[in-house]
């Protein structure tokens, strides 16, 4: 057996120059599991397309519908950026609140992450769905409206948001005391410490966690699909309507979505892991 | 944004050049899209003719039953011409238009000897659509154990898979699949409950307005001069008794004209 | 106890408007008690049939053969990475037509029902995150450990069951919770194939008796309890497994 | 008057009493130690001078302005009064020219121009000519906390508080760190002084505290403390560090 | 017929040769230790007796039977050959008496209550009785190296293999650990032992072997190799020890 101290050391060599290889397999994975799904998408099509009677093999079903499912496949991700960048923002604000010094707003900032994180995104997704306006007077006069995917988008944000309030007031918490007090001995004021000396620090900690909310996130879209969102699932369930409702439509169809959304979050899994680890192996 | 206080709906439309109606997503043959992503269907075929009428472009916007009528509230769409049964309760937030373009009631489709009446499903599995206002009372009146899905696709398909005994929805819907070609072995084995039309509908405060009349004359005419008939043709729908005899009973007998 | 709170809501709904028609209404009623007994039995299942994925999964990557752990790491990434409704659609849609079924006259009575395939779907879905948990919970015991126990005679799957695993489960609780948790939260999905759970059923309700907020509420709450009941009781797992002189 | 005047300081966390009545004057330009064993309340102190920890009886002036109003603008202290931990607490993300850049930029509003000038001619004065882009996270213990140093200088501080600047390097590092403040000190920079390093004290030191169990127990010039110590406590303190 | 007879064994880890034609023979109830520097080979000696480490060439013969054939029953060996790690390597999870009983009742499956009497007897062998139900996290290191001990000898081996199983701990408890295996040595139990405790391997050693980069240097009777050695390695090794 390797001497404990020896081995360590080891590990953490083996871990920097393990990078490039694991990425290079990470891509082997999508290949040969993109290749897996397309031919197990076609070899079903095919063996159901010789007994069935319909005017169109599934399989050619499938691809005169891909631009279709492909157009709602752009509003998953349209979708997931816009539902990111909000619940960053409010994630961010909540993280802060959470800390603050004042039992008036960490209260309810505690209350609200751990409600948005323990209920399910379906369940909020319903919420938001059923109970916000459709139209929401601004306090200027205009009415803003709120299509249904615009409303759905805000659904998702709201427990990404939580979950995010959660990484940064970990990060902050992380940041040793020493950090505050020689920021505050140089006369940076509590704000001013938070901007410049404290959430820098944080971002390299919380962006492995950031993106791997995003994956959940754009993961999330699909529900949308229930409450009419015409995104990717939503449009394969209208075309597959569309073309007659077969049975043999749906393994075809299913995997397909399958698919494209492994194909979309598989590298951002990996891109995720390399990160992290290249933080693990600097720090 | 809401309608001018003047004009209305109608001159609003006529400025914007362009007439907004709510149809359903996926509702075949009424209003279900193409591989292009555009809309087509009976439905939009209807609407087509309103906007043709007024000499204006037509731009259906996809609804869904749970909003399509806080969209007409809110002046999203003009009209509804999508699969909404005429009720009381709607008749109190919209402008229904008399007459209705269609009629149709909650049926059962299921394979040929499955099901011979209603009394028949009570305590098997039937699959149903989420949301639909009859659900309850089938369940009540019959005792079936509901399987109810969130779109007309899967709980077919789920009929299909042998996930239930049947199908419990709108029977034009019903007899449109059945005519389709797709569903050979497969019948409507019992009678249409609770028969209800379907109607299009305007924002309530334009009912009485020239918007409303205008949407009640084209409603007449879709009847009166065969477009519905036409419709079923086109769309390979089995032919409604009740359309044909709205038909007869609404066109104009042009007869006495022949002595002139 | 029907009896007993009916009389109550019955007055709340009349003399306010709050409609909590599933406490009076005795059909209602049925309705929603159903719908905690069938989402508590789709937690409890998913849960368990997840946890044994993991154990299995994880041992098997401890395997010397490639191939058995390539699967694995397939399986795992598969999906890990597509979303979890969609997989619970193709289970039901896509492979419920090709499994067995006992013709029932004009219907089926399929051998795997709708409930069962949200518990195969949800557990092999959970059960690809506690692979990894229970993964690096194994690589956290000591390798002298396990040796200790393999110089005592034990067998290499003995080693796994009575050493390796009871001290990875313990290293891996706290992640194993978040994750048991995460997967309760996402039985609510199993709505979509129709199973009549918690979501399902109280969906049905308010689109019956227009009365949204008031069953949003039931809902919310209904998840908070059950979320806060499992992490609260892995919380006590954690305590009374806690090794006994290891600080943490 | 006193750069810094210090007058029966009380101060106790909880029930635990640290500073029982403190008595101190530095005068500009003097360089002052204080030493003492652990957990004496030497840090304790210390942090009361720039109003990190605040006090419960007493006064602490810092030209003439008392540190523990509470209408004090702390903004204006902590630009008298710069401090330099045991522990460095560089910036991590940042170098070692914008460690020290930072402060006059972000908090004074002064130019960066002006602001950079400055800063390189400190980090050459602290000995680190060539390091300016360097990482914290890549320089020597000493070397960070020399970059601390400067980073304090920078704000122009009337006062320097070290606290066991050099207790967690290694004594390879000890000294150049010793020798920047020995140059700060013979240029005529007021500076306090917690230590653990005795020789040094004796060398640099205009004046040397002893404290023990929160009170000043001796005091005197260097030469007089370390060789003739009157009070019991004291020599016991001295004899074990020799 | 040697216990343990070990001719000519060769061991590489990869291109590190670590044994390089080792010979060695255990007689019945003989207690032999094994010296040298580390990383000579001596654990990587040890581990291969009782299979847990194979080797490249030569051959090692358990009781006439050998070690190295594949098709060896490596369960039935490892009844044979107890073995002690300088880690204890205790389950955690269980009380001191579980681990004790542990691997005759799940491996060996034998009868629950008879074990149960077998290990608390051997755990009053190590002097741990009223320890039977803690935990080894509540137990000091010499505590837990004898609770390990008990655990190995629950199985009945015909020899013990000891690895520097004082090495880590305290001087303290040193001694009670090695008075266990002195007591064990007097009853007759065949032992191989690596230590660095040469007094200890001078009272209870019949043999002694030095090691020295994967060969074996020397070897005899304690009070010949440690007063009278010939050889210039272990004289070094010997007068660095002492
Ligand atoms: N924030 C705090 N809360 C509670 N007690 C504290 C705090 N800071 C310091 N103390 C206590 O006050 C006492 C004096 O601490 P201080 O750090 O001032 O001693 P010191 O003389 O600097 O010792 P050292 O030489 O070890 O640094 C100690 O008993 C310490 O535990
Ligand atoms: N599993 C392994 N893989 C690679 N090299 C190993 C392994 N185990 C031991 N070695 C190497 O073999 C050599 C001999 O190791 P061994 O542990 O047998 O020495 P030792 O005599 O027991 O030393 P010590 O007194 O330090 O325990 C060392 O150089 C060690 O690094
Ligand atoms: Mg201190
Ligand atoms: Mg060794």
């Amino acid at each position: 057996m390797k001497a404990p101290v020896k081995a360590f050391r080891i590990d953490v060599e083996a871990v920097s120059s393990f990078l490039p290889s694991r990425a290079l397999r990470g891509w082997h994975g999508i290949l040969l599991l993109a290749l897996l799904l397309t031919s197990l998408a076609i070899a079903t099509a095919h063996a159901q397309s010789g007994g069935g009677t319909g005017p169109q093999s599934p399989l050619a079903t499938l691809i005169e519908w891909i631009p279709f499912i492909l157009r709602g496949f752009l509003l998953n991700l349209g979708m997931s950026f816009l539902a990111m960048a909000i619940a960053t923002v409010l994630g961010i604000g909540l993280g802060l609140l959470q800390l603050s010094r004042t039992r008036f707003l960490s209260v309810p900032a505690w209350l609200v992450t751990h409600l948005f994180r323990n209920s399910p995104w379906l369940v909020i997704l319903f919420v938001v769905m059923l109970l916000v306006p459709f139209e929401l007077q601004l306090p200027g006069g205009g009415t803003f409206v709120m299509s249904d995917w615009l409303k759905a988008t805000f659904a998702f944000s709201l427990p990404v948001m939580a979950n995010l309030s959660e990484i940064v007031r970990g990060a902050i918490v992380s940041i040793p005391k020493g950090q505050w007090e020689s920021a505050e001995s140089l006369a940076f004021t509590h704000g001013q410490t938070l901007r410049w000396i404290i959430l820098p620090q944080c971002v390299k900690r919380a962006i492995p966690p950031w993106m791997n909310w995003y994956a959940l996130l754009a993961m999330a879209t699909p529900m949308a699909s229930i409450l009419g969102v015409r995104e990717a699932v939503g449009n394969a369930q209208a075309a597959m309507e569309a073309a007659g409702a077969r049975p043999e439509l749906l393994v075809p169809f299913y995997l397909f979505l399958l698919l494209l959304f492994f194909a979309y979050i598989y590298p951002i899994s990996i891109w995720t892991r390399m990160i992290e680890r290249k933080y693990a192996v600097e720090s | 944004a809401p309608a001018k206080a003047d004009g209305g709906k109608l001159e609003e439309i006529l400025d914007r050049g362009t007439l907004r109606v709510g149809v359903l997503g996926a509702f075949k043959p009424w209003s279900f899209p193409s591989p292009d992503g555009s809309q087509q269907g009976i439905e939009v075929d209807l609407a087509q003719s309103v906007a043709d009428t007024l000499g204006v472009k037509l731009e259906p916007v996809v609804v869904t039953s749970a909003n399509r009528m806080q969209f007409l509230q809110q002046g999203k769409i003009d009209a509804i011409i999508g699969g909404m049964y005429d009720t009381a309760e709607r008749r109190q937030v919209i402008g229904i238009i008399e007459p209705a373009y269609w009629t149709s009631g909650p049926t059962l489709m299921a394979k040929e000897g499955a099901v011979a009446s209603w009394d028949d499903i009570k305590g098997k599995p039937v699959c149903a659509k989420q949301g639909a206002n009859y659900n309850k009372q089938v369940q009540q009146d019959y005792g079936p154990r509901l399987v109810a899905f969130a779109g007309n696709t899967e709980g077919k398909a789920a009929l299909r898979a042998g996930k239930c005994v049947a199908w419990l929805y709108d029977d034009a819907s019903i007899m449109a699949d059945l005519a389709s070609g797709e569903w050979d072995g497969y019948t409507m084995p019992v009678s249409v409950l609770y028969n209800n039309p379907w109607a299009s509908a305007v924002p309530i405060e334009e009912l009485d307005k020239p918007w409303g009349v205008f949407m009640t004359g084209m409603a007449y005419k879709w009847q009166a001069d065969g477009k519905l008939v036409e419709l079923e043709k086109k769309w390979e729908v089995k032919p409604s008794d009740w359309i044909a005899e709205q038909h007869k009973r609404l066109e104009w007998d042009e007869s006495y004209l022949q002595g002139q | 106890m029907f009896e007993l709170i009916a009389p109550i809501f019955q007055r709340l709904a009349d003399e306010t408007g709050w409609n909590f028609i599933i406490f009076y209404d005795r059909y209602e009623y049925d309705r929603f008690v159903t719908g905690i007994s069938i989402s508590l039995q789709l937690i409890l299942w998913s849960i368990l049939l997840s946890l044994v994925i993991g154990v299995l999964g994880a041992w098997v990557q401890t395997a010397r053969s490639a191939l058995l752990r390539g699967i694995v790491d397939g399986y795992i990434q598969l999906f890990r990475n597509t979303p979890p409704l969609i997989q619970l659609l193709f289970f039901y849609f896509g492979l419920g037509a090709f499994t067995p079924q006992v013709d029932m006259g004009g219907y089926y009575e399929p051998m795997i029902s709708s409930f069962t395939w949200a518990v195969l779907s949800l557990g092999i879905f959970g059960g690809a995150f506690n692979v990894e948990i229970f993964r690096s919970g194994i690589e956290a015991v000591p390798k002298a450990t396990a040796e200790a126990a393999e110089s005592l005679c034990f067998s290499s799957w003995q080693t796994y069951a009575y050493v390796t695993l009871p001290l990875a489960f313990r290293i891996s609780l706290p992640a194993l919770t978040n994750n048991l948790v995460s997967l309760a939260k996402t039985t609510s999905l199993a709505y979509v194939i129709s199973v009549p759970e918690m979501t399902y059923t109280l969906n049905q309700v308010w689109s019956d008796n227009i009365n949204v907020p008031e069953m949003m509420v039931v809902l919310f709450l209904f998840y908070v309890v059950v979320v806060s009941l499992i992490a609260a009781g892995l919380h006590v797992l954690e305590k009374r497994l806690a090794l006994p002189g290891y600080g943490r | 008057m006193p750069l810094v005047s210090i007058k029966d300081v009380h101060k106790s966390f909880g029930k635990l009493e640290v500073l029982r009545g403190v008595s101190l004057d530095v005068k500009k330009g003097e360089v002052v130690c204080i030493i003492g064993p652990s957990g004496s309340g030497k840090s304790t102190l210390i942090r009361c001078i720039n109003g990190l920890n605040d006090i419960q009886k007493g006064s602490i002036l810092v030209e003439g302005q008392e540190v523990n109003d509470p209408k004090l603008d702390k903004l204006a202290l902590r630009k008298k009064v710069g401090i330099v931990f045991q522990q460095y607490n560089l910036f991590p993300h940042k170098t070692a020219l914008e460690n020290v850049m930072m402060a006059p930029v972000k908090v004074l509003k002064e130019p960066r121009r002006e602001v950079e000038e400055r800063a390189r001619a400190l980090i050459a004065k602290v000995r680190l000519s060539g390091k300016e882009d360097v990482y914290p996270g890549h320089l020597s213990g000493g070397q960070q906390q020399r970059v601390a140093i400067a980073r304090s200088l920078a704000m122009r501080p009337d006062v320097m508080l070290f606290d066991e600047v050099t207790a967690a390097l290694d004594p390879e590092t000890v000294k150049e760190v010793l020798l920047t403040i020995k140059e700060l000190a013979a240029e005529g920079m007021t500076c306090i002084l917690v230590t653990h390093e005795m020789g040094f004290a004796r060398e640099v030191a205009d004046h040397v505290y002893f404290t023990d169990r929160g009170v000043i127990v001796e005091h005197g010039p260097p030469e007089e403390l370390f060789t003739k110590a009157k009070d019991e406590r004291t020599q016991r303190f001295l004899s074990q560090i020799f």
